[in-house]
């Protein structure tokens, strides 16, 4: 990897953003829940935010994505606007979505991110077809594809990979082992150690990282687009993370202690932090004016969330669909 | 089975539920539970709270994060003899497990000519109204209704949410238990004890002479609520079919004949759903009986979308039931 | 695309849909063919003959044995903008594609907002009577048509297959395109050229004053030797709706208005079935043209048995729709 | 392996009675279609009869067997009489299943034969079931499912093989690989060599053994149901193998020629009948006796299939639904 100061400074800023989007929305979530409202699902990514943010650092604009429920972190990172992404989340007319998707549906042609997905591992198959339509096209595109532990537990996982590997489509499958599918741990998921092992019932590349260290995803991304890239088939790329809250709201917290501690110390963005100062090039008040500039540019979000209007019913005949 | 007492305890779905749960495997050894997280943790919605403990790792246990295999374990153990209960966590997640529950589950006792039972019960929570979006939101009566072999539970209230579950456990076939999301807060007064409804008997929730409306599932409740609204102006009788397959027609023609209206209220999709197949089978039975058009209020063709003020227009409310009834009773 | 000529010629099935296929290739290099077996060998129903060798590898390609793998292939190909053909080998296997195609296909234009079109078009056969038992025999019509965004095409001729399946690649949803299996040997006079037959046009089959019957698929044709037994005593009118979703109401109406009687027929399951649906809607729109009950003919509650003495008694035939006319006419 | 001579003389009986059985149906259905009648599908598993044979001798009565649409060798295998194979391929009543089920669907309740299988793969996720309950109940029983190299390709197989693994259930997973799924050739299936090799992907052994060998096969197999009779868990085992027949009666022979040739020396029974003879088990004359009294066999069985009658429709509600 060889990054500018502002390209990494940009990445640091963006797992910020991702942090701070997901924190704020929870926030407008537990509060509209006090009020006796159920706002929707609402999955957060935080403590996972240098996976996508190291993948699509590797990924070009017309590169397809295929994301997951957990997924505002994966469509942050490859380009969604903030304002976007808010005003789905919250479900109003001006969303990526237009209010149709919510939280786990952001979709957004114009970067082709191609979509969140509530079925767990019902991305994978779907990833075949734009890696199938760059290759039949002669275009170059990569397709990235995200999913969890559990979704590894799907038959779509086998028969995506199954295909891709066969077809040799330019696709890399990337695994986020956060370590639980919603309260269950991986070992009930999955009898061998790393996931990224079963690449080899596939005859591809399964690499393990760090999920946390962003350089490692970097580097591991990168070879696996430039393998895809190049025509070579694609590749599955386990990466070892943590979420830092239960499954999703409505979860309480219930795993065990000693797994949360051990992964305390290994925040991403408390790393990139680190990295940042370590290699100069931003001191503690560089960091903050980085960090005060994403609350900033987040509450103008909100501000534009709250003056958009909520969608028109009326519409919905013509959006379900095509002329 | 102990029959129900007269002392009387407010109860919630899921604590229902997870009593008649017990009780059937208290009962009966061959009862087990297994589905993801409904082990250890007891289920995301609680349906198995303690039971793990209570009857072991055998008998209850977490699964790989795997529809089709459960299902087919599921399957694969009533052939053997148990009588499996599993969980899918959202109906909608049936599409991933379709074939091991139409082509296998349904279909063996007939490819087999009768040799072998499979007494199991999928328990699914359905329906939209919790802001979950379109893969979290359906409800797909309509396309187990119209596989052979199946029968299919939706209750309405926490008395037979318990009791169906009891008898749906106690079937010699594939039974898929649906309960709807947006009831999981209703709380309800209840005998203490154990009691089974039996499958195929409707429950009449409110007499009246003027339109017959039948309606199950979350929809009873915004039936009733319409019905309450007109009381005094109109005289709404509201059936509840309880299982829709079995059927209990007689009861439903037995209203016709006194009303001479018939509404059906569903928030799943209209084409090929359940209101058509009532009407289809009034006017077969009683068609003499109807003076006027039979209606269907059901969901409109539209996946569920997100946002509230789209979700809402998409699933029947109060309001559209009532504006049904107003029109037909004029 | 270059309209039919007055040449005429005899055709079957295979050929009009391969023809069909063929065009649509010809006319628009994103129509893409895959599916198993269907490339180097040409498909097993024949479907795709000659056309890997016409348009490449790159466009007619063989898949493995992965309905779910295909059918995401399909609606990610059609998200990205070409317009993807695929063959499932028999309806029946759509129970493990059921999610690529009910949760991804069906709604990712709802969910997306309206960004996303998905061009594709689903081509299976379908329906019972070649001694193929439970798991080749089914008519899954009634579940595709319960899923809003989907849409359904059940041609009966050999000119619809033909038409219809232009239409279908050339409309921007996903469409279930089913054939029926014991069609195959159907043989036809047709023009040259290529057609369109537009998706939601009804046909009248037969003119007749007596009684509607409402027939498609393999039905059609049975509902037709009926009325030709039938024929100097009871005059019928059949309507082939070809499309079930978009679905032309107004043909039905406008012969019910005359006949006053309405017969519905399919061999699909009866329960949520296709029958029920057509008589909501007429009720709905038409009661007062009613004379009598609207009745419905259709598919036994059991899974298609294999033995012939079975698989004949769970699937409507000839005597059973006259018998059923015969009762309705008196 | 020590097998009694009666035993050996009995192993190369059941193959021959599979391979008369098939042969004897073919000929009737194509009897039947000639006349313009479309008896329903049949495949035939010529050529792989020692795998429903090896696999067999390893198995308890009590043990249970999920099959597939190819699946008349395992039944007879497994231990089903004759005669209620023959009347239900040919739709009787009194057939294995009672003629409902038909040749792609025999079912034996008495012998833990637990059906044939229209759908691919959907064995295996059946498999879960009753070796779950065996577990559930501290019995010992062992189940085995077949499948085939197209078998491997679809989701059910990766979902039941993992689940399996992770619960140690008692399960032998059979592959039989035949090189093609109807007209594709295992390569456009597996990118790999060997579909053993995908047990990696869940941690148990994956043996790969040449079908055409009873002795390698009853080896494997024997290996395989002691480990899951002793509680270790599955295990997959890939039988190469070849079968003498296009996939069923209405798709013509389209493999190549230098394919067929390459099997042509390794048929099963050919190869089992050569053991006999140089093991001094049976010489030509003793063989041409037991071939003789499998015909006897066959030729009673289709008498009494001739004889019975054709299931009466009246019953059909009570066999759909239990009471
Ligand atoms: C097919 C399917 N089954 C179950 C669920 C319910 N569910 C949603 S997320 C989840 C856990 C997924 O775990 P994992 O794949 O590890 O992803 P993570 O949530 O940890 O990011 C489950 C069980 C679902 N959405 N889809
Ligand atoms: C899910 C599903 N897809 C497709 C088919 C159609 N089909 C039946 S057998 C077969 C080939 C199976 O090949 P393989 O698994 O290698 O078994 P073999 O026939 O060689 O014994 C196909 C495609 C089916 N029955 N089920
Ligand atoms: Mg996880
Ligand atoms: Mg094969």
């Amino acid at each position: 990897m060889n990054f500018t100061a502002d390209e990494l400074k940009r990445m640091y800023t963006t797992m910020v953003l991702i942090r701070k989007f997901e924190q704020n929305s929870i926030e407008i979530f537990a509060e509209r829940m006090k009020r006796g409202d159920f706002p929707g699902a609402l999955h957060s990514s935080e403590g996972q935010e240098a996976i996508a943010v190291g993948v699509s650092s590797q990924l070009r604009p017309d590169d397809y994505v295929f994301s997951t429920y957990r997924g505002h972190g994966h469509a942050i990172a490859k380009g969604m606007p903030i304002n976007k992404v808010v005003a789905e989340v919250h479900g109003r007319a001006t969303g990526a979505s237009r209010g149709y998707g919510g939280s786990m549906h952001l979709f957004d042609k114009s970067i082709n991110f191609m979509g969140g997905n509530g079925i767990v591992g019902a991305g994978l198959p779907l990833a075949l077809g734009t890696a199938y339509a760059a290759v039949k096209r002669g275009t170059d595109q990569v397709t990235a594809v995200y999913f969890g532990d559990g979704g590894a537990s799907q038959g779509a996982f086998h028969e995506a990979i199954n295909m891709a590997a066969i077809k040799k489509y330019p696709i890399i499958f990337i695994c986020e082992n956060n370590q639980y599918a919603a309260t269950t741990h991986v070992s009930v998921n999955c009898p061998i150690e790393d996931i990224g092992d079963r690449a080899k019932a596939y005859g591809i590349p399964g690499p393990v990282v760090d999920g946390n260290n962003l350089f490692e995803v970097v580097d591991t991304a990168g070879a696996a687009v430039s393998r895809a890239r190049g025509g070579e088939g694609p590749t599955l790329i386990e990466c070892k993370t943590w979420r830092h809250r239960a499954h999703c709201m409505v979860i309480p917290e219930h795993r065990p202690g000693k797994d949360r501690e051990h992964w305390a110390n290994r925040d991403p963005i408390d790393q990139m932090r680190d990295h940042l100062t370590a290699a100069g090039i931003a001191d503690a008040a560089a960091i903050e004016q980085l960090d005060a500039d994403v609350q900033e540019q987040l509450k103008a979000a909100v501000a534009f969330m709250q003056d958009s209007p909520f969608p028109d019913p009326a519409e919905i005949a013509e959006v379900v669909y095509a002329g | 089975m102990p029959a129900e007492t007269t002392v009387r305890r407010k109860l919630k779905p899921i604590v229902a539920m997870n009593e008649a749960l017990d009780a059937a495997m208290a009962a009966d050894d061959d009862v087990v539970l297994f589905g993801e997280d409904i082990g250890a943790y007891g289920g995301v919605w609680a349906l198995s709270k303690g039971l793990q403990k209570k009857y072991g790792e055998l008998r209850v246990f977490d699964t790989p994060l795997s529809e089709c295999a459960i299902m087919g374990t599921c399957a694969g153990a009533a052939m053997a003899g148990l009588r499996p209960v599993i969980e899918i966590m959202y109906v909608d997640f049936m599409t991933v497990a379709m074939d091991q529950l139409v082509n296998q589950a349904a279909k063996i006792r007939l490819m087999s000519g009768g040799a072998f039972d499979l007494p199991m019960t999928i328990i699914a929570p359905c329906g939209a109204g919790t802001s979950e979006a379109a893969q979290h939101s359906n409800s797909l009566e309509a396309w187990f209704l119209n596989t052979p072999g199946l029968k299919v539970v939706m209750p309405s209230t926490v008395y037979d949410m318990k009791g169906l579950l009891t008898a749906a456990i106690g079937d010699n076939n594939p039974v898929m238990y649906l309960w709807h999301k947006a009831l999981y807060d209703l709380e309800e007064e209840v005998p203490d004890g154990v009691w089974t409804v039996p499958l195929g008997e409707a429950a009449v929730r409110r007499e009246g002479g003027d339109i017959t409306v039948v309606a199950y599932s979350l929809m009873m409740h915004r039936a009733m609520a319409a019905a309450a609204e007109l009381d005094g102006r109109v005289s709404v009788e509201i059936i509840d079919p309880r299982t829709l397959h079995p059927f209990d027609l007689d009861t439903v023609l037995r209203s016709v004949r006194k009303t001479g209206r018939l509404l059906v209220v569903h928030e799943s999709p209209l084409r090929c759903g359940v209101g058509g197949d009532i009407v289809r089978r009034v006017c077969e039975a009683g068609f003499e009986l109807l003076q006027q058009a039979p209606q269907v209020v059901g969901g409109v063709d539209s996946p569920i979308p997100f946002s509230k003020s789209l979700e809402d227009a998409v699933v029947p409310q109060v309001s559209d039931i009532r504006a049904a009834i107003e029109t037909m009773v004029e």
